[in-house]
């Protein structure tokens, strides 16, 4: 989804969605420069009744809010796991063009979730897919991938989006190698600009201080990939 | 040398900044990263008995001077917030605990529970202007804020304020009422209803429709409302809405206010602006001459009254 | 092609812009500029029995987002007014009367000045939050307001709009009492009563103290009210409050407003400011293909009550 | 009285003065650049009170409001009465040191009451003095020695301030000699920001669209000298 209003934002920055009647929501930019977008699943409610708007119908946006990624070094490697690939195929696009060496791994339930394939590999990115279920590439998980990838070569930085608990995995890994990293975060987005609390990691929150952190941040989260809040608040497992 | 410190019923602040209900209180870790910017205490989110998610998006508006929100009292429960709690109170800070509920026996129990979970105080949020049933709903007539300050004060044993809503023609009733029914100090203000309409969607962009205006906007109601009750009632006064500096602070000061709370004013400047707020207070008061806090308590009553 | 006319209680207005009371209607010469800068309709100044010079200085304090004054209805008194009236006339479009007074029995006969003066509709001030024994203290409750406007149409022929205070706990309680009182129209809302106070004077700014915030700060606040309202009465609705660009204007009709009052935009844009207003309300209407106001009026209530 | 908040004012523009607890009234700059001042005269409670200010205690100060005069040509005429010289001397000093040719009619009730008369005379002025009883300078009003002055040279422009009936025979001169004029006005001023008409002159503001008016809207005022507004409202004549 492409929007026409002029948006600056950069790759890991997001806007707030708002489908009018129905809710608001945090969604990542998947594309920057001059027409700005978002790449969406269709999770509940609100991302379904976004999917219904047809061209042209109006949607709310405010932002761009939060932290995005910044590129450091010249020998890159992105990991996304399914739709987390969408915040960072800007940067993909965006470190190729500076002539950064990029690798990508790419990681899904199964084939047909794979965001960005061939858009990273236009870009010039060396793309490596894993699949839980094998039906292409590597059978089993992105963190599995990674740490094969991470073991024939040395990075300056690694990029990550996808589930928490596969962040957890490479930030591990990124430790181990002494590999800088910077990963994009979730956690419930209500107000977006730092009041609510909603967002909150350990007195840090993903819509200011993030949604990308970087390593020194990550390793002091004692929640990360192991709790989040609620939208009442409660703390629950992730 | 200038002296920040105020006693307030009790509480000893070492400066008279505390963190306002309902931003960056949901978790005892926010609640110590703000102390540690600065404040001179902290009051919590307000807190239910049971779990609430609150009100469906948007819930906040962005708008000049302001922020109109419906966020809808989303809360974990007095049980679970329990442990936030006792999390915040690791820092070295008065910790208030806010809370709401739809009658004075509910109201009452949760200040119970608050005390055992050991906060040094208890605010009663009879204001919020957008959840039905709670808040500026059941605290609008004198009647109702007296019975349950009231009620309040009869089941737990440490200080109780009331914080009031400025929706209303008469603040200064409210405030004899929460006196008369034996509460320690009001706190004034919350927020004023507001909408805000998009004329692309035609519809209004809360979820809730309706919701609570803070910010710089409502400073002038804010001291309108303090400066007013400080003539009415004896007990001490705690000014809140739209501070974000150090003169502003002093503003609600001067009007009556023995301490102030900041909210919004972290939306454009972080936690940090307690720190800030506090030095400006200090430097406000060094070119002036001012040593401690009570010497600038209600001055722009002077020659009145 | 988009059509801009509006008929409010048989006045005939080009569009639906009022120049609200008080600012800039003090004399004809100036209410005809405001008229050329394309107002659809004139409020006058609120006009008592007596001349009055008003509050000593400061009358006005400057804010980011809004104006307080206090002023404190300075009038030549009506006898003298019937000169600008008369003047104010030549201008091709409807003059309305704004009264003030203390007693429905002095008001209703300032309604009766009015209308010999000549004016086409008679507002009645039951809101100025800063005139002892006027305005809001007199238009804070139901029964006021009701007795008011009865006697009011008891005395006068011409339509009768009654403008009401949001210093109140239920704007929409004293709309309902203005509609069975007789009201043809409501108009909302009037200034919320502030304060600002200057550190370094150690005393309110204002010569009065206190006085009413208008200016975009309170937009939100006015068009709650609006949206409130229109929900209550059958009567039309004027809205008016911190509107300075057609958007802002669409917001209020979309809320409920038949027309809309603006006053404080004035200040940063000069009357230039109707003219601007009606070209974006006419730009937003052509993109969004609507023809008419009244397809516009209320839109923001549909799918609910 | 000088001030040490830095101002940024030109000349003709007017600050409205606060003396906390009695009044506020508009002051006219009489210095401009970097210790901005003003010159009053002691007229009622408001300068009363001022005048019992001691250096360094607090007044409150807003604006500068309204438009100035701007310089004109190369031969310029200033014709001041009483305190209306206070606008016009920042004025003086800035044409002369521009090297323009400035002649100053300085006119008052009695010798004591003539204002900055050595100050610009040092700026260069050629300075023609007028009092109404002759203790110096010419005898009669300060119309009838600008009448005179006016008659032995051709000037660019006319700057004038002071009691209106002066103004209006001025008006007259200036019209029938070809002289474009400008001239600083006074009304009521309570808000001082062009909203609350107290300061109405046929429909302009003296706060916002003067203090100062050219020859074009000084002809068109029928109100000019002849009647104003009082603090109610009331129209009373001058
Ligand atoms: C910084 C950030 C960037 C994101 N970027 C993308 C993206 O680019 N593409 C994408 O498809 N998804 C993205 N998400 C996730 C997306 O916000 C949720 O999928 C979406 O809110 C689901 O809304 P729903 O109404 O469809 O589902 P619901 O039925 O409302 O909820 C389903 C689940 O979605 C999550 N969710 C709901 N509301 C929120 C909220 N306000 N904030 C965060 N999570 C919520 C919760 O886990 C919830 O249990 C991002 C989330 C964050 C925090
Ligand atoms: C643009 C402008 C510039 C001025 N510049 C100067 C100046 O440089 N030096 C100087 O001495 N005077 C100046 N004046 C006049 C000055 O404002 C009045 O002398 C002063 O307001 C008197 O106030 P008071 O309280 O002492 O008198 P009061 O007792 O309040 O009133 C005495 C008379 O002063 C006039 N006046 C009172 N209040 C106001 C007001 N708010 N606005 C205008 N006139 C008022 C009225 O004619 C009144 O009858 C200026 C006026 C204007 C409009
Ligand atoms: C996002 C947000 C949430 C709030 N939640 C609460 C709350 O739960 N309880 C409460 O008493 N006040 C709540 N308030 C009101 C504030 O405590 C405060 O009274 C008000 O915002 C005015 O102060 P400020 O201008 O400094 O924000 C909330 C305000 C905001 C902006
Ligand atoms: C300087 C000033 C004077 C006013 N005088 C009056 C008045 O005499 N009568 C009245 O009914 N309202 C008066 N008002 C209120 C306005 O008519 C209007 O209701 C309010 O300012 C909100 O609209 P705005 O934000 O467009 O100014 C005054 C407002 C201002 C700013
Ligand atoms: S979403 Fe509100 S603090 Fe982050
Ligand atoms: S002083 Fe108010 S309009 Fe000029």
């Amino acid at each position: 989804m492409r929007f026409k209003e002029p948006l600056i934002a950069t790759a890991g920055q997001f806007v707030m969605v708002w489908v009018p009647g129905v809710d608001e929501f945090p969604m990542s930019v998947s594309y920057t420069g001059d027409r700005c977008g978002i790449t969406y699943q269709i999770i509940g409610e609100g991302t379904k009744a976004l999917a219904y708007k047809k061209p042209g119908e109006k949607i709310g946006l405010r932002g761009p809010y939060g932290k995005g990624f910044s590129i450091r070094g010249k020998k890159l490697l992105f990991v996304g796991g399914g739709v987390g690939m969408a915040p960072l195929a800007p940067l993909v696009e965006m470190a190729a063009a500076k002539g950064a060496s990029v690798d990508l791994v790419l990681g899904a339930k199964t084939r047909g979730d794979l965001l960005f394939e061939s858009r990273s590999a236009v870009a010039g990115a060396r793309v490596h897919l894993s699949t839980d279920d094998g039906s292409i590439g590597f059978k089993g998980l992105a963190t599995e991938l990674a740490q094969i990838v991470v073991g024939k070569q040395s990075y300056d930085c690694m990029y990550a989006c996808g589930p928490e608990k596969m962040l957890a995995k490479l930030l591990t890994i990124a430790t181990e190698k002494g590999i800088p990293m910077q990963a994009s975060l979730e956690r419930i987005i209500k107000c977006g600009i730092g009041i609510c609390d909603s967002c909150a990691i350990d007195g840090k929150h993903v819509c200011r201080d993030g949604p990308v952190f970087s390593e020194g941040d990550l390793r002091r989260f004692t929640e990360l990939g192991k709790s989040k809040l609620d939208a009442a608040g409660r703390k629950i497992p992730i | 040398m200038t002296n920040l410190a105020v006693d307030i019923c009790g509480l000893r602040m070492k400066n008279p900044t505390m963190l306002a209900s309902g931003v960056l209180d949901e978790t005892g870790k926010s609640m110590l990263v703000v102390a540690k910017a600065g404040a001179g205490a902290i009051v919590t989110k307000s807190i239910g008995k049971e779990p609430r998610v609150g009100h469906s998006g948007p819930t906040i508006v962005e708008l000049p001077q302001a922020l109109l929100n419906a966020m809808g009292l989303p809360n974990p429960g007095i049980e679970a917030y329990a442990a936030e709690i006792a999390e915040a109170k690791t820092a070295e800070v008065p910790i208030i605990g806010s809370v709401f509920g739809g009658s004075e026996q509910e109201i009452a129990e949760l200040a119970k529970n608050m005390q055992e979970a050991g906060v040094e105080a208890v605010e009663l949020n009879l204001s919020c202007p957008h959840a039905k049933g709670y808040g500026a709903e059941i605290g609008s007539t004198p009647e109702m804020v007296e019975t349950i300050c009231r009620a309040v004060k009869e089941t737990v044993t440490i200080p109780v304020f009331a914080k009031l809503t400025p929706n209303t023609s008469s603040i200064v009733s409210l405030a004899k009422a929460a006196e008369k029914g034996g509460a320690d100090a009001v706190v004034a203000i919350n927020t004023l209803k507001g909408m805000v309409i998009s004329p692309e969607a035609k519809m209004p962009v809360l979820g809730n429709r309706y919701g609570g205006l803070s910010g710089p906007a409502i400073r002038p109601i804010g001291v309108r409302c303090v400066y007013e009750i400080y003539e009415a009632v004896s007990i001490p006064v705690i000014g809140v809405g739209g501070i974000s500096t150090g003169r502003e602070a002093v503003e609600y000061l001067m009007a009556g206010a023995k301490a102030v709370q900041i909210g919004t004013a972290i939306w454009k400047e972080g936690p940090e602006v307690f720190g800030k707020i506090c030095r400006e207070i200090q430097d406000f008061m060094d070119e002036f001459g001012y040593t401690k806090l009570s010497e600038m308590t209600g001055v722009a009553h002077h020659g009145r009254t």
